[in-house]
């Protein structure tokens, strides 16, 4: 059965809106795998239309590509463990990006063969090709960095946008000339030099930074597949494409946003500031290898809790954060998260520092525990909450006789299924003591003062958005 | 028109029935002002001051005989002897059952306006010195408290343990029941009230305090917002059902007083037996009896490990704040008993006012 | 309207969508959506199934169209998958 | 000069744009005028392309419309009074509607002439005049009732829903009817159906509901435009027609969450619900000529005040809403608005009352005035936030002497730009005596429990929304 | 492409932007907003236009394209014009 | 092996150095605790609770023959002598000069471990019965001065007028200034605060209130937590830049000590004078000569109409929690010195373990 022309058309907008909803679906928990499925009812629809569609006549590379395709990708994506999925993704991303190149490339070929190639046609191919190219190779670099191939570090040096600047100023010239002249030299070497792009404008970004960059490339590729979308007259495409690069740019930009990030500097892989004024509380955690997080995360994790334990310390005192921590309470209550409060005998810089603070903030009693009673409720807590308290928490405490606080208790923070604190810097406590809980595996770092962190959280929970 | 200002010769009354600073208001309205010399001092307040805000220091007999007398307490039989015949006064009277007092002022022509008799209406309130001076009474009566208990009122985990919270049971949540609340709260105990007037629930709850429920088949408002006197039956309910509740309690704060009757019984013997040792009640109706039987007025006793807290003059304890309040009453009050005159305030008809007619004892 | 107008169209419209559709999205969700994204821009094996099923495609456009259809489907095939197991970890929302 | 049709298509491309910037532009007060002057833009530009394109050749009548069309809204737009806008607006519309149905009518005529009818152009036809019919006779209701030439009272009858229902059906019949068999009698009863719709929807819908029912309409006109568009075969109209229908549909939407309301209940006039259960606040306070606001609303006038003074009373207290209101002066002292907090020797239950909350949640003394020192400022605040007080600020103790609160000194309030008071319901006060400030040109209501109300202010002064 | 292809493509399009568009709006802004989506559904004077200025177009056609497009223009100036009063009556941000 | 907990002797002493609590613990852990007859009476524990915990109750000589004796306060001459030769004894000492006791005690071969000598290191935290009974001293200390006060501690605004908050200065913001700090805040008051260590700025505000800076030219931190003596121009010029501070205080609350040295002087008479009448000034360094020199040791005096409040042992006014956290910090002392042998507890060599080595006091 061949499908008229119509009736594909009608199948693509279909198919398109999938795509819509699939996106917006990911944006909440609650319609994500929803989105995930409507993302692949869509694709599956516009691969069928397409297949049915007068165009397509041959199918036996087709049905081996497709076939061969689908065997690796399903195994690649089952056998990959976990904490190897964002470089899962970059790699897939790498491929997308050879594939829009060598689209345009074969549609090139074809239109050569019928004669149908006009500048504007010519125009089109060389932006899905340079654009493709760049995905290609600054997938594989960001693949390469997160794998561990490569250095993540920022490989940087001076002059090093000015060379960026003149590559991608002749990969256009070339393509221009291309499109005026269809001169295949041309063609090649702007190739090439796309490919050269991609791996310069990745190398100088640190590999904190992927996540984004990915999010990025994905952009990129979106806009590819547009280009191609109007070399081939396939609205599909053009619509896919804007979207896919629309919204990969903004969520570049939200991640941005939520890591504290300028993203010129991030896409510009350390474009003038980070260098100078003294780095920032993130970057050095990250050097330490100490994870740091957004509010929302922290959120994310207790407004579905069962049991969210919160330690409060000298540094809720300082930045007089208990009404916003009773706030919060309230509002985990009212999800009917278990909320605890739990005091070590010496948190602050006085016996009960703690409590008067929590007593001001009207914090029920029954809520507020002291250490021997709480420390073996750690263990069924899906998250403790460290607000501003640290030497409190420290396991060198336990385990190393050599620090200063060798031998006093501790709230046992660690056993907690996440832990996250909230402070302003790297710094230590009052002992001066370097925590060694920041280092443990399902241990984050939230940094910015108390008060406005824990205010943050109370407006996430709240539910900003619609 | 001159008003007097004598020192107050009650055992223990620290307060004074006008302060400097309403002095100076009243001499700009007109009054002539005479104070007794030294009448401030108990109450931190300086001739000096007096003098500086444009009172006449003046000698005691001088002070009593003024047209209108400002006092405290109800004036003793000497007090009366020296006062002008036709006089006014302004005070405490302090006399449900008929005594002499009345009878020897009115024998003088003496018009004496009874401060507790000032109508609960809104326009009265800032002339209502019962409020205002039982507001200090609630304050006052937690510090004692505090003071009294060998152990923190609020919850405070250090190093050496933790001190758990005292539980504070404030007994009848009037205007100083509910001073009570909220300064046990501020000192960070776990407080719990109870009073018969349904209607105080949510009073209790709006100073984040816990109220106790009870279900005595009857409700306990009476009029003008005073409660009145429970059913024999009710109130054998009442002590039974709050016995459980007050034996858990560490401090106790009864302030239950029912106008011109002996104060009931609330917490029982039983249940003072029942209390942790070093446990404390304050009783702010000592003076009429005491809400627990074993309070002895005007002293601390300890019976059967408890301390219980008689004083019967808690204003008096806060001479300054005390004196404020009330030399501001009885400014409001005056500004409603005069006009202005060619020179300086004229005494209004008394009966004219709502205020002043209810407030106004007459000869029966 | 010439269809490059058309495309024109299509193009501004879908990128008004591209920018409003995902914001709001909670941040515990950046990772699996930048997967469906990458997932979705798989798109382009539509471009490859055309390139290469095109009747009398030469033999060269054949094999480019070939190795786009592979590299995007792997791309496609793995993508969904890939965020499909994201999405797994996310533990069920055992209230409301 | 004529405009190609490609450079027409162009124009009407960048005028849609413009319209949707247009749109957004209203979202935001900062950007709200700039927004107007996008949408004259694309209103200029789409009707200079239109007149330039190929299609126009006659211009006496059109000169002569605009012309006309321009000097008559233009005088009407200046000369109404600020109170008056609602009704013209929706006088405005009924025009639109009306407009609607004569292009309908006139394209049918047009392409009947030129033979060029078929089922689906009628069908687009017939689904452009119902909406535009209904559109008419609807904002003219609206505007009867607005400018109280029509009852603003609901007019209610049993079976109404049936009723309204049937003559839909009947008139979606004729419509029907008409495309497939071109019967000039089904389109003239249809018509004419349509219009009774309009009347028969609005009529039961009270006038505090005519500001989302107007939106409504909005949106229909939207939707008429674009079935005209349709018919018409140009992509602007169908573009803006949906835009403007669809955001008028969300935007009612919005206007009843912002009041409280079920969206469904106000557009079916009285679907159910509100006869039951005892009415709401809301509705009380309308019938007793009380305004109710919205949480936004009083924010609106707080985040850019020079002073604000919050008036706590026994309600405060009740909802201890001390540490919320403590985090909202913060935000408003973050924006350099000066808070005050005003106390009356007499609210609450007990001397001292709002003292002891208000250290409790550490408002600053310097913040806490006594009544004698604050009652001269109120005149230069621009917002008197009136918190579960009540009896304090009834000025019917200066001016009734029968009432039991005459002669008690008050807190002026009134005398402040804006007053919001923030309370349950209409209930009085301690003393029982209805409120005179309620009934004051710039007093509103906020209803609901304090501490949510606060705490609702404190989420829109971070400000959710992008 | 046909032509009322297209014109679904477009419609639906711009029906998810419709959509999107003005959410988060101020409430302060509401009735404003209204009065501005109002002056841009005059945009059927655009259809009022073509009906009207059509070559050959009956004289009864005309007429109803010239009241069509008289209405249409009172709304486009009247709605602008309300709208700019209204938004005038904003004070100016004094801060910021 | 056996612990002796004899009764206080010194005047005014109530509190006692175990609890029933305690010694249910201690007897867990193999000990045998004899408790004086009536020990724990004056701090509110019965013998009965004592008996209950597993204490015997014996007579004084028994109870200070044992192998550990604890004690409060250091130990009289006659109770030297009762005690077995060789014992320990934990207590304060409380001998910045060398007195007899010590000579006495060494002479007997006892060991005294001195409570003050217990080191500020983050281990020893919990045995530091210097800081809980600060802690105490901070909080009695505020309630002490509210009482002492004439007037309302919070602001408060009423129908009869406002009472303006006290402004309550805390001199010293060791761990009992900060409890007083945050007990005066809790009572509504302003409070603010100075200290000699420049870090405790942050501390004072964390806790909300103000702190008071002046430029002294130097810092006062010493080693260990603990405040060095100023240079004679630093206080010289200290007190002058305090003075308009203070003079503007209605309470004034001292904590400023240096360990074995004479209080300074931060409050002069100068200031006093120029103090409003009826201000209260409550000095906890009244033992080593007072913050301000009018105060006198153990006494309540009025000087220039302020009220000076020379209590030298306030934990012994909340004997019950006083006593609690001296008796834990004990039991945690205790712990670190004895290790489980095959009958019970032994002694562990007290020089193995820094805290027990800096505690006890060796013959010189
Ligand atoms: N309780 C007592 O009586 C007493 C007396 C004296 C000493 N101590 C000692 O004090 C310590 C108490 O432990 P702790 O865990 O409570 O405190 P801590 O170990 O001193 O840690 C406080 C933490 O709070 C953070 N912080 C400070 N200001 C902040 C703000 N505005 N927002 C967010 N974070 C802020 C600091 O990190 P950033 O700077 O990176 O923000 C710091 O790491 C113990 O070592 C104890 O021995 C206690
Ligand atoms: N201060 C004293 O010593 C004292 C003692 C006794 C009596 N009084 C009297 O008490 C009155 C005090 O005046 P006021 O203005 O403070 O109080 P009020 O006049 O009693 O008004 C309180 C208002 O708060 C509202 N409210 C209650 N709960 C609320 C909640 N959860 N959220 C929002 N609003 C809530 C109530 O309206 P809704 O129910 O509609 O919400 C009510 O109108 C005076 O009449 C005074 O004479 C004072
Ligand atoms: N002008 C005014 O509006 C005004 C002025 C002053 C007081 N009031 C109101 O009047 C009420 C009473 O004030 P008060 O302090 O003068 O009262 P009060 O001193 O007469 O009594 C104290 C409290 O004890 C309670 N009580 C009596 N018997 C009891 C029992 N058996 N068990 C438990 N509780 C018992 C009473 O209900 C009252 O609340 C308060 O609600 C107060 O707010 C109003
Ligand atoms: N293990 C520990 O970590 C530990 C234990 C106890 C105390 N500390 C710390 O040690 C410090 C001192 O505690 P403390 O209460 O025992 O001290 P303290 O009783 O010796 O002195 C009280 C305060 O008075 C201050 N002071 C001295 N001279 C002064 C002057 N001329 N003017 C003003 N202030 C003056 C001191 O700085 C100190 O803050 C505190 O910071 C406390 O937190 C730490």
């Amino acid at each position: 059965m061949e499908l008229s022309s119509n009736t594909q058309a009608i199948a693509y907008l279909v198919s398109a809106v999938l795509f819509i909803f699939a996106l917006k679906g990911l944006t909440h928990p609650a319609s994500a795998r929803k989105g995930n499925y409507y993302g692949m009812a869509g694709m599956a629809l516009a691969i069928a239309a397409t297949l049915m569609g007068a165009e397509v006549q041959s199918y036996g590379f087709i049905i081996a590509g497709v076939a061969a395709g689908a065997v690796i990708g399903t195994i690649l994506a089952m056998r990959v463990e976990m904490t190897a999925m964002p470089q899962l993704v970059a790699a897939l991303h790498s491929f997308v990006g050879l594939a829009a190149v060598l689209v345009a490339i074969g549609t090139y070929l074809n239109k050569a063969a019928a004669g149908q190639l006009n500048p504007v046609l010519m125009g089109e191919l060389s932006a899905g090709i340079i654009i493709g190219a760049i995905t290609f190779t600054g997938s594989v670099i960001a693949f390469g960095k997160l794998q561990g191939l490569i250095s993540g570090a920022p490989v940087k040096f001076s002059g090093q946008h000015l060379l960026n600047a003149l590559i991608g100023l002749l990969t256009l010239g070339l393509g221009v000339h291309f499109a005026m002249t269809g001169n295949m030299a041309s063609l090649a070497l702007m190739t090439l030099l796309a490919f050269v792009i991609g791996v310069t404008l990745i190398i100088p970004i640190g590999g904190a930074d992927m996540p984004v960059i990915i999010s990025m490339l994905n952009s990129y590729s979106g806009w590819a597949a547009a280009a191609t979308g109007f070399t081939l007259g396939n609205n599909l495409l053009i619509i896919v494409g804007a979207i896919v690069g629309f919204s990969g740019a903004i969520l570049s930009y939200i991640m941005c946003r939520a890591m504290n990030r300028s993203i010129i500097n991030v896409v510009f892989g350390g474009f003038g500031s980070d260098a100078g004024a003294g780095e920032s509380a993130g970057a050095q955690a990250a050097e330490k290898g100490v994870k740091s997080a957004a509010v929302e995360d922290a959120v994310y994790w207790m407004e579905d809790a069962n049991k969210v334990i919160i330690i409060p310390g000298y540094g809720m005192a300082v930045a007089q954060a208990q009404h916003a921590l009773k706030e919060m309470m309230e509002l985990l209550e009212a999800r009917e998260v278990e909320v605890k409060f739990a005091i070590h005998p010496v948190a602050g810089r006085m016996p009960g520092h703690m409590n008067v603070l929590l007593a001001e903030a009207d914090i029920p009693y029954d809520n507020v525990l002291e250490m021997d009673e709480i420390n073996s409720e750690f263990a069924t807590a899906d998250v403790a909450l460290v607000v501003g308290a640290n030497d409190v928490v420290n396991p060198a405490a336990k385990s190393d006789p050599s620090s200063p606080i060798y031998g006093m208790p501790i709230l046992e923070a660690g056993k907690a299924r996440q832990v996250y604190f909230l402070k302003r810097s790297m710094r230590p406590g009052y002992s001066g003591v370097n925590n060694l809980l920041f280092y443990q595996e399902n241990t984050s770092l939230v940094f910015g003062d108390a008060k406005d962190t824990i205010e943050g959280m109370v407006t996430a929970l709240k539910g900003g958005g619609h | 028109m001159n008003i007097g200002v004598p020192k107050e010769t009650v055992a223990g009354e620290r307060r004074v029935a006008s302060t400097p600073d309403i002095v100076k208001k009243l001499t700009a309205k007109g009054f002539e002002v005479r104070v007794e010399k030294g009448a401030g001092a108990a109450a931190h307040f300086t001739d000096d001051e007096y003098a500086a805000a444009g009172a006449r220091l003046v000698e005691r007999v001088e002070a009593l005989s003024a047209e209108i007398v400002v006092m405290v307490r109800k004036p003793g039989p000497e007090e009366i002897a020296a006062m002008t015949e036709g006089s006014i006064t302004i005070s405490f009277i302090e006399s449900c059952e008929a005594d002499a007092t009345l009878a020897a002022m009115h024998a003088r022509g003496i018009r004496p306006i009874a401060l507790e008799r000032v109508p609960r209406i809104s326009r009265a309130q800032s002339m209502d010195a019962l409020s205002s001076q039982s507001n200090i009474a609630g304050y006052r009566a937690v510090l004692e408290a505090a003071a009294c208990y060998g152990r923190f009122m609020p919850l405070m985990m250090t190093s050496a343990g933790s001190a758990k919270p005292a539980r504070v049971v404030i007994l009848g949540v009037g205007v100083a029941g509910l001073q009570a609340i909220a300064t046990a709260r501020r000192l960070g105990a776990d407080v719990h009230a109870y009073d018969v007037r349904p209607e105080t629930r949510e009073q209790i709850e709006s100073l984040g305090a816990k109220a106790i429920e009870l279900d005595l088949g009857e409700s306990g408002s009476g009029e003008g917002g005073y409660a009145k006197e429970l059913s024999e039956e009710a109130k054998a309910r009442q002590q039974q059902m709050l016995a459980d509740e007050l034996a858990k309690a560490h401090v106790i704060i009864t302030t239950a007083l029912i106008p011109c009757r002996p104060a009931p019984v609330l917490v029982t013997e039983e249940v003072v037996k029942r209390m942790r040792e070093g446990s404390v009640i304050v009783d702010l109706a000592a003076a009429t009896g005491g809400n627990c039987p074993l309070t002895e007025a005007d002293q601390v006793v300890t019976r059967h490990g408890v301390t219980l807290v008689g004083h019967t003059n808690y204003p008096s304890m806060m001479p300054s704040d005390a004196s404020n309040f009330f030399a501001t009453n009885i400014l409001n009050l005056l500004n409603i008993m005069v006009e202005k005159g060619e020179e300086g305030p004229v005494l209004k008809d008394l009966e004219e006012d709502e205020i002043t007619r209810a407030a106004l004892v007459r000869p029966e | 309207m010439p269809d490059t107008l058309v495309a024109l169209y299509v193009f501004v419209l879908s990128c008004f969508i591209g920018y409003w559709v995902i914001w709001g999205v909670t941040p515990a969700l950046h990772t699996p959506l930048v997967a469906l994204t990458n997932a979705i821009s798989g798109i382009v094996i539509v471009g490859a199934l055309l390139v290469t099923g095109l009747e009398g495609a030469g033999s060269s456009a054949e094999i480019m169209g070939f190795f786009a259809v592979l590299l995007a489907s792997i791309n496609v095939f793995g993508g969904f998958l890939v965020t499909n197991r994201m999405l797994a970890m996310f533990k069920k929302d055992k209230k409301k």
